[in-house]
């Protein structure tokens, strides 16, 4: 039986921190990114390249002209819209990651419409047609998981992920066969560009899709904060025995919620392939479901910050393509920074959380 | 020094903080060898961080801790085992899919390999030394309460512990269970063993211990010896100054049937039958007590009369207020006297009046959403009420405001989450609540399961204003000495059957015990069926 | 000279006609690729062409400006505004996918240069700033399928393998010539084909072509990038013929020789016209004789004996107009991707399909997609 | 024909499926400790560059006495250490900073990815081309048992594989004996389980945790390592990895969290991966179809798992959340 003297105490110890002033709070997030800027800033250094140069190109080539911050703008719808998809799922603890395939889902019903109707509906029905085709059909891609989940309890964070890579072997197959190469010349495999009534208008330079999911956000957090049902699905988050007690029909809940979510991302994906890129494609969600993911956590589901954050990666990403061309960085590079971003964020809201108590240093409130 | 080595362990003014909550305020504390000592204290009042520092979860900021006299450091549970101490902590530390006997040599040394066999003769061995009945090789998700209560208090005595510290053991068992536990206690204790043991009933406290060491308020009050004390100077020493213990029994003006049960049939969970021809009435201005051993139905009983549990067959009647009482009309008219419940919804029989103030042994887990404050939690079962798809937040905060105030609730604020609330302001708030709603037919189970003396009489006295003004209230209750002065009438359980019926002023703790276990014979297999 | 749509005089390179061109050192060339120079194959092979035509030119670096990495959809279209708004004065977008956003680019910039490889769009949308190119790589193809031939021969292995990408024209074009080559001088060779659907996952690749080797081919091609089908022949003791890049540094012991279009050729020219203020052909599709498809070195220590004298023979016929790689006797059939028959080939002796005469020889991209006689697609049987 | 069909299939399917295995190896390690890391395939890049590397630098440095079992030692070597690398960002930033483990994960996977194809690149340039090993280090991720493969039948079946297919075959029955039959083993199973509980019985869950998942980093990074080393042949190729590290995550699933059906696993999603190659069903046209044949199965045995709410074929009940002591 050893006996423990050597050690007053360890060497650091943890503590909950209640409430910490705002300011503080993004005080340490600022610094986070400083610290990130100034590590991606060694490797851009690595390649043989000045730092601040590189990151003054970055913020001009995505802010510095109307139209690269048009081009921002329009990456940052996607990233926004599917970040709010996401919100309710995660706010219910249903841990959707499967945006992705929802979106690509959405997309592929919304180009039906666009490509085998555009003849025979009015433009203004076509739209609707198509926005509303790609809200069902994502909506019934992210009911699936639901279903079971509800009826079984199967793990939808495994499941979601499975779907996103079914639906994209789907996208390939119908790019690839039936909606591909006999509307194209050549046989390459693409679908073809939509009719031009099928595109969505837009509004100072870009799809209105920017409106609308702005919209969608403002409402999302009216629903998630104000209404009966984002209680429920707060509720069901919290516990679910708890919503059985409170008279909830949970199943249900759970299922109207991700039938939300999933709608959601598929207007997220008609919004891709109508007002984006006027056709479907294998990049139409390009990640974007998965990217939405960390801009939904690092907003803590708070759909105005979804806002900032998703802006803050369309910024990276956009200057990401800028200094590719003006100083030959290669992508991947990019990706490492995002990635080294990513885990700053990440790690630094710990220390918003916690505070660290070095051995004889510890700090007593009450004496 | 030396007179201090009689000392298994002693504490010297051990301080604990969270945030500005001290939890613990410069606390002495002695335990002698071959001892058990009852720690008591009101909710909140520091046991459980106490003996956490003793077992290596927390840390103190302040003090030291000598165990057989010398002073040693506790960073971790590791530390803790090394000299001899084990705690069984009031949620149990098993991991459900393994076995009892992977359970008990977790975090153990002893070669790489995983000799099952070898172990599970140890295992035996230490049973059968101190009676314990125990399958090695059982899975704990296969395991009752007791039973896994037994692998945890296995686990302590297999690494060679000497010092036992048990948190609140007996809230989940039966009076039965209880005995053998405290069998099993005596035995060790006669082995040498020095055990701590927290536990909210008095009675309990005067048959196990020998000594009793009191903390209120994070601070230590005294140490007592059992022999020279009693229930009564105990809660004053809690509390810090006099209560009365004794139980009102108002008698009420009306007394009419408001619930009628009748050959009520119902599967749980794994399709067990969990209810069997269950019939009884239950009138308003009385309280009704159930009885039973844990698992009995009980469960099933209460949330089948809300809504929440599927009934397989049988009638659940339900009939308005007397018209003169305080309570008539306060709901949805019911069409007909003697509206059928089964069928509905649970948010149909809210609006009837009928509100199930469950109190299960996770409190938080089901009555009320930890993470949101008191606004959130008063508007659980009314959110729907009002017109449009927003909720109306009024209403609540409202509430919130005034139950805060009138059951004196302690809490910084009613936006604070729940869960930062101490298990008896917990349950003010969800009893507050139910009560609110100004039910005609009101259920509780275990409402004061945790909670200490001062607070369960608060919540005595609110059911008995429930009664009083008309309301059926339905007491599930596990202290036969409570049930006994709190109510009307006590229905007994037994294996999902009704074994009596009996009034309670002619009744005696006896007879319920027996009805309790009468049909164990028949009865449990029966209800397996 | 057609297409000279605009008559005003523009200050700078205006689309079609005659101009008075750029100053060299306000001159910009723009460039939009779909991958970037580590994928060692396309657009490492593009990227040759764009030093090759800087050296040529003296251009300095900052006068280049290359887009990488740009997938086929509307960040094409926001690739080449940003492109448009660094004032360049030609720009050049490389993958068939980019054709729709080049198209609309085009027609909205009437004084900028857009030169689409692979593309067809050219002379359907008849723009005068709008240019298809695309060298004729079947004839690299055609040398590159005599070298397989000849090593199947010497091993007494009659049966060929391709890793084709997609059911698409180009892919077809290209293997059917790989074939022919292959047939020229081992006339018992068949060929098995089997489609990845997938322009670049090295892992596929390099399954596909073990899959082949596992039917029995004892030398596989491929229309694929990856260095995976070299060295898994390497691994079989099989041997291979590359595309776009030399793989005899990846697979020493298999990789025979590869073939590649050299895009410095068509860049130097396109944008000396704009230097020049000379218009650039609609579509412009060159060969074997010009150089702007080319092979790289024989990998003498493998090869089959004679296979260097049998390329040149056939080179020769290239280069003098006597040797046509889709010669007769010839029969083919094509199929909808549905997998109905669309149109059948059959070609007498004597008679030739001239790549570049398709769609009355206005276009540079490949046409041929028939599967001939002694081809078999295998996913497709 | 059709029997030497079925014996190139079986092998083209172990070899399609040993990356697989690894991924899927180290990824049960991982998650038995709780952690769930969706960073598997930037730890995939991440050894595979670094095997690479290894192997290629080792050579430069020797030259002509370079030897091709040292240049596979060290490649080995280096692929385990770099991934595990991966692995411990990944573990301070949830284990000691408890940043959510979906998140991190999809960090690590961009941040991997990055860094495979950027030190690729970069090694290739520095190179002029190509990034090649020599052919003695080729012939070691070639070669199988000398003598053993050489028997009929049961020789190219069971002995024709690079030492890789053998390691990973050998990592899998040492985990599934470790996880089953050992106490280390079962104290891993409980912090994932319940760490609460294994804390409280002296096991150190931080350590195990930290450990299980750079191991389990380290072992998944040997996946990328034998596509790059045995599949290329020791040629970077850009995105090389191309999904295979989300397969690996999918494949435990389906192997419902044990190591040994995750050998049958791999072989079956090894197989199910190159069938369309072998057997010819249904035309090109339906390609991208088998490939959403893994996902699939994938999808079944998740719902039957839930379905028959087997305990023991349940994720750790701890999966995806971290501990903190004092937490409550
Ligand atoms: N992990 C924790 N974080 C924050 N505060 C805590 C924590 N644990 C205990 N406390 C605080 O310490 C006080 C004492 O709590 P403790 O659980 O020790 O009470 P207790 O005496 O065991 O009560 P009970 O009889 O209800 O079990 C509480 O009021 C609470 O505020
Ligand atoms: N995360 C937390 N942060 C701050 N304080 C907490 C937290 N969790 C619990 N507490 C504090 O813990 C105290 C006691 O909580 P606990 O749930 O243990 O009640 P309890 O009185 O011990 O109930 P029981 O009798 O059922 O054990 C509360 O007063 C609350 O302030
Ligand atoms: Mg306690
Ligand atoms: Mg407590």
């Amino acid at each position: 039986m050893s006996v423990h003297t050597e050690h007053r105490e360890p060497l650091i110890r943890l503590a909950k921190r209640d409430d910490i002033p705002r300011a503080q709070a993004w005080a340490i997030r600022a610094a986070a990114i400083l610290l990130a800027l100034v590590t991606g800033g060694l490797i851009i250094a690595v390649l043989g390249h000045n730092p601040i140069q590189v990151y003054a190109s970055m913020v001009e080539g995505s802010l510095g002209k109307s139209r690269v911050l048009r081009e921002t703008v329009k990456k940052a719808i996607p990233l926004l819209g599917a970040a709010v998809a996401i919100a309710p799922a995660f706010k219910m603890k249903f841990w959707n990651i499967g945006a992705e395939g929802q979106i690509l889902a959405g997309g592929i019903a919304a180009s039906y419409f666009a490509l085998f109707w555009a003849d025979s509906l009015p433009r203004p029905v076509l739209l609707v047609v198509m926005a509303v085709a790609g809200i069902l059909a994502g909506g019934v891609w992210g009911l699936i998981p639901a279903v079971f989940k509800a009826r079984w309890g199967t793990n939808e964070t495994l499941f979601t992920l499975m779907l996103n890579y079914i639906v994209l072997g789907f996208v390939r197959y119908l790019q690839a066969g039936p909606w591909g190469p006999d509307l194209n010349a050549n046989g390459y495999p693409k679908i073809p560009m939509f009719d031009s009534a099928a595109l969505l208008p837009k509004a100072l330079g870009v799809h209105i899709g920017w409106i609308i999911v702005l919209a969608v956000t403002a409402l999302m957090f009216g629903y998630l904060k104000y209404s009966k049902q984002g209680y429920e699905i707060a509720v069901v988050g919290e516990s679910v025995r708890t919503a059985q007690y409170a008279g909830m029909n949970v199943s249900h809940i759970i299922r109207r919620t991700m039938f939300l979510s999933g709608g959601i991302a598929g207007l997220v994906g008609f919004l891709q392939v109508s007002g984006a890129s006027g056709t479907l494609t294998e990049n139409t969600a390009g990640g974007i479901g998965f990217t939405a993911i960390t801009v939904a956590w690092l907003a803590k589901l708070n759909p105005f910050v979804m806002i900032a954050i998703a802006a803050l990666l369309a910024i990276l990403e956009k200057g990401a393509d800028t200094i590719q061309t003006l100083y030959t960085i290669p992508a991947s590079a990019a990706d490492m920074l995002t990635g080294i971003v990513l885990f700053f964020m990440l790690g630094c809201e710990f220390f918003i959380s916690y505070r660290l108590i070095v051995r004889g240093k510890g700090e007593r409130t009450h004496e | 020094m030396d007179n201090q080595a009689n000392y298994a362990i002693e504490l010297r003014e051990l301080t604990k903080t969270f945030g500005e909550v001290v939890a613990n305020d410069k606390v002495s504390l002695t335990l002698r060898r071959g001892e058990i000592l009852s720690l008591l204290g009101e909710n909140g009042s520091g046991k459980t961080t106490l003996m956490n520092m003793l077992s290596g979860i927390y840390f103190p900021d302040h003090g030291s801790i000598l165990v057989d006299g010398k002073e040693v450091t506790i960073r971790s549970p590791k530390d803790a085992h090394d000299l001899g101490i084990g705690m069984i902590h009031q949620h149990f530390k098993l991991v459900d899919v393994l076995t009892a006997a992977e359970n008990i040599i977790l975090g153990l040394k002893g070669g790489g390999r995983l000799d099952r066999r070898e172990v599970g003769r140890q295992v035996k061995a230490i049973s059968e030394k101190y009676g314990f009945e125990i399958d090695p090789d059982q899975k704990v998700y296969d395991m009752s309460v007791s039973q896994k209560q037994t692998v945890e208090i296995v686990k302590v005595l297999y690494r060679g512990a000497n010092i036992l510290i048990l948190d609140e053991p007996t809230a989940v068992l039966t009076p039965q269970e209880t005995a053998k536990l405290f069998a099993v206690l005596r035995n060790m204790r006669g082995d040498g063993k020095s055990i701590i043991i927290i536990t909210h009933k008095l009675h309990e406290v005067m048959a196990i211990s020998d000594q009793v060491a009191v903390l209120r308020k994070g601070q230590y009050i005294g140490t007592v010896p059992t022999c020279e004390t009693n229930p009564q100077k105990l809660t004053e020493m809690m509390v810090g100054h006099a209560v009365s213990l004794n139980i009102d029994r108002p008698k009420t003006e009306y007394q009419d049937l408001r619930l009628e049960v009748k050959g009520l049939n119902c599967r749980g969970a794994e399709g067990v039958k969990a209810l069997e021809d269950v019939s009884f009435e239950a009138r308003g201005g009385e309280i009704l007590g159930i009885a039973g051993i844990a698992g009995s139905g009980q469960k099933e009983l209460l949330e089948a009369i809300a809504g929440l549990q599927k009934v397989e067959s049988g009638h659940i009647f339900y009939y308005p207020p007397h018209p003169n009482s305080e309570i008539a009309g306060l709901h949805v008219p019911v069409d007909k006297a003697g509206e059928e419940l089964v069928g509905k919804t649970p948010t149909q029989i809210q609006k009837i009046g009928v509100s199930l103030a469950f109190v299960p042994e996770d409190r938080l887990g089901m009555g009320l959403v930890a993470s949101m404050d008191m606004v959130d939690n008063m508007m659980l079962k009314t959110y729907r009420q009002g017109k449009g798809p927003l909720v109306d937040r009024k209403p609540p905060r409202e509430l919130a405001m005034r139950l805060k105030e009138e059951l004196e609730i302690v809490a910084p604020s009613i936006s604070t989450p729940v869960r930062r609330l101490s298990g008896g302001n917990v349950q003010k708030v969800l009893v507050g609540r139910e009560i609110a709603s100004s039910p005609t037919v009101l259920m509780t189970a275990y409402p004061v399961r945790g909670l200490d003396i001062n607070s369960s009489y608060t919540i005595y006295n609110l059911l008995n204003e429930q009664k009083k003004r008309g309301v059926a209230v339905i007491l599930v209750g596990e202290d036969l000495d409570v049930l006994l002065e709190l109510c009307d009438r006590i229905l007994v359980l037994c294996g999902g059957r009704v074994s009596g019926i009996v009034d309670a002023e002619q009744t005696t703790k006896e007879e319920v015990g027996l009805l309790m276990t009468h049909l164990s014979g028949t009865g449990k297999e029966g209800a397996a069926v | 000279a057609c297409g000279g749509g605009e008559e005003t005089p523009a200050p700078s390179g205006s689309g079609g006609g005659e101009t008075a061109g750029v100053a060299k050192e306000e001159l910009k060339v723009g460039f939009v690729h779909i991958g970037d120079e580590s994928d060692m194959g396309y657009t490492y092979n593009m990227v040759q062409g764009v030093k090759e035509m800087q050296a040529n030119l003296g251009l300095s670096d900052d006068q280049i400006i290359t887009k990488y990495n740009i997938p086929e959809n509307d960040a094409c279209a926001d690739a080449l505004n940003d492109l448009i708004d660094r004032e360049c004065d030609i720009i050049f977008a490389t993958s068939f996918g980019f054709g729709d956003y080049v198209t609309m680019a085009a027609r909205e910039n009437p004084d900028i240069q857009f030169c689409h490889a692979t593309g067809t769009q050219a002379h359907t949308e008849d723009l005068p700033n709008l240019h298809n190119c695309f060298a004729n790589i079947y004839e690299g193809r055609y040398l590159a399928g005599i070298a397989a031939g000849m090593k199947a021969k010497e091993i007494g292995n009659p049966k060929l393998g391709y890793v084709g990408a997609y059911p698409y024209a180009e892919v077809i074009s290209g293997y059917t010539a790989f074939y022919l080559g292959a047939k020229s001088v081992y006339p018992e060779v068949t060929m098995d084909v089997i489609y990845t659907n997938t322009w670049n996952d090295a892992s596929l690749e390099s399954q596909t072509a073990q899959a082949l080797i596992d039917r029995g081919c004892g030398v596989v091609s491929q229309h694929s990038d990856s260095t995976g089908p070299a060295t898994t022949a390497e691994m079989n003791g099989a041997f291979q013929v590359g595309y776009n890049a030399d793989m005899t540094e990846a697979a020493p012991g298999a990789s025979l020789l590869s073939t590649r279009i050299d895009w410095g050729i068509y860049f130097t020219e396109a944008v000396q016209a704009v230097l020049d203020g000379k218009e650039i052909p609609k579509d412009w599709s060159q060969g074997y004789a010009d150089g702007a498809v080319l092979l790289t070195p024989l990998n003498e220590a493998i090869a089959a004996e004679g296979t260097q004298e049998a390329i040149e023979a056939a080179e020769a016929g290239l280069k003098d107009g006597s040797l046509q790689v889709f010669a007769g006797p010839l029969h083919g059939v094509s199929y909808n991707p549905d997998g109905s028959e669309k149109d059948v080939l059959d070609l007498a002796e004597g008679e030739a399909f001239i790549e570049s005469d398709v769609a009355g020889g206005k276009t540079s991209a490949p046409y041929f997609d028939y599967i001939v006689d002694g081809i078999t697609v295998v996913s497709d049987q | 024909m059709s029997n030497l069909f079925s014996i190139a299939f079986v092998m083209a399917a172990v070899a399609a499926g040993a990356p697989l295995l690894f991924g899927t190896l180290g990824e049960i390690l991982t998650e038995k400790s709780g952690n769930l890391n969706l960073g598997v395939e930037g730890m995939m890049y991440m050894g595979g560059v670094a095997g690479l590397a290894g192997a290629y630098y080792y050579e430069q440095m020797a030259g002509p006495a370079a030897s091709g079992v040292t240049a596979a030692v060290i490649a080995t070597v280096c692929a385990f250490l770099c991934a595990a690398f991966g692995a411990l960002l990944y573990s301070v930033l949830t284990i000691t900073l408890r940043a959510n483990q979906n998140v991190t994960g999809l960090a690590l996977t961009i941040f991997g990815t990055g860094f495979g194809n950027l030190v690729g690149e970069a090694m290739g340039n520095a190179a002029g081309g190509f990034v090649a090993v020599s052919q003695s280090t080729k012939s070691v991720f070639n070669g199988g048992i000398p003598v053993l493969q050489d028997l009929p039948v049961v020789g190219k079946l069971l002995f024709s594989y690079n030492y890789l297919v053998y390691l990973a075959v050998l990592v899998a029955v040492v985990l599934s004996l470790f996880l089953n039959h050992s106490r280390l083993g079962l104290n891993l199973r409980s912090v994932g389980e319940n760490p609460g509980t294994a804390d409280a019985a002296g096991i150190n869950v931080t350590a195990y945790r930290y450990l299980a998942t750079c191991i389990g980093g380290g072992i998944s990074g040997l996946g990328g390592m034998y596509i790059v080393m045995a599949q290329q042949q020791g040629v970077w190729v850009h995105n090389c990895i191309a999904g295979k590290g989300w397969i690996a995550v999918a494949l435990v699933i389906f192997a419902t969290w044990s190591p040994a059906r995750a050998l049958a696993g791999s072989l079956v999603f090894g197989g199910l991966s190159v069938l369309r190659l072998y057997m010819n069903w249904g035309g090109n046209r339906l390609a991208p179809i088998y490939d959403i044949v893994p996902y699939i199965a994938t999808v079944v045995v998740l719902i039957a798992v839930s379905i028959r709410q087997r305990r023991e074929s349940q994720p750790p009940a701890n999966l995806g959340n971290a501990y903190f002591r004092e937490e409550r």
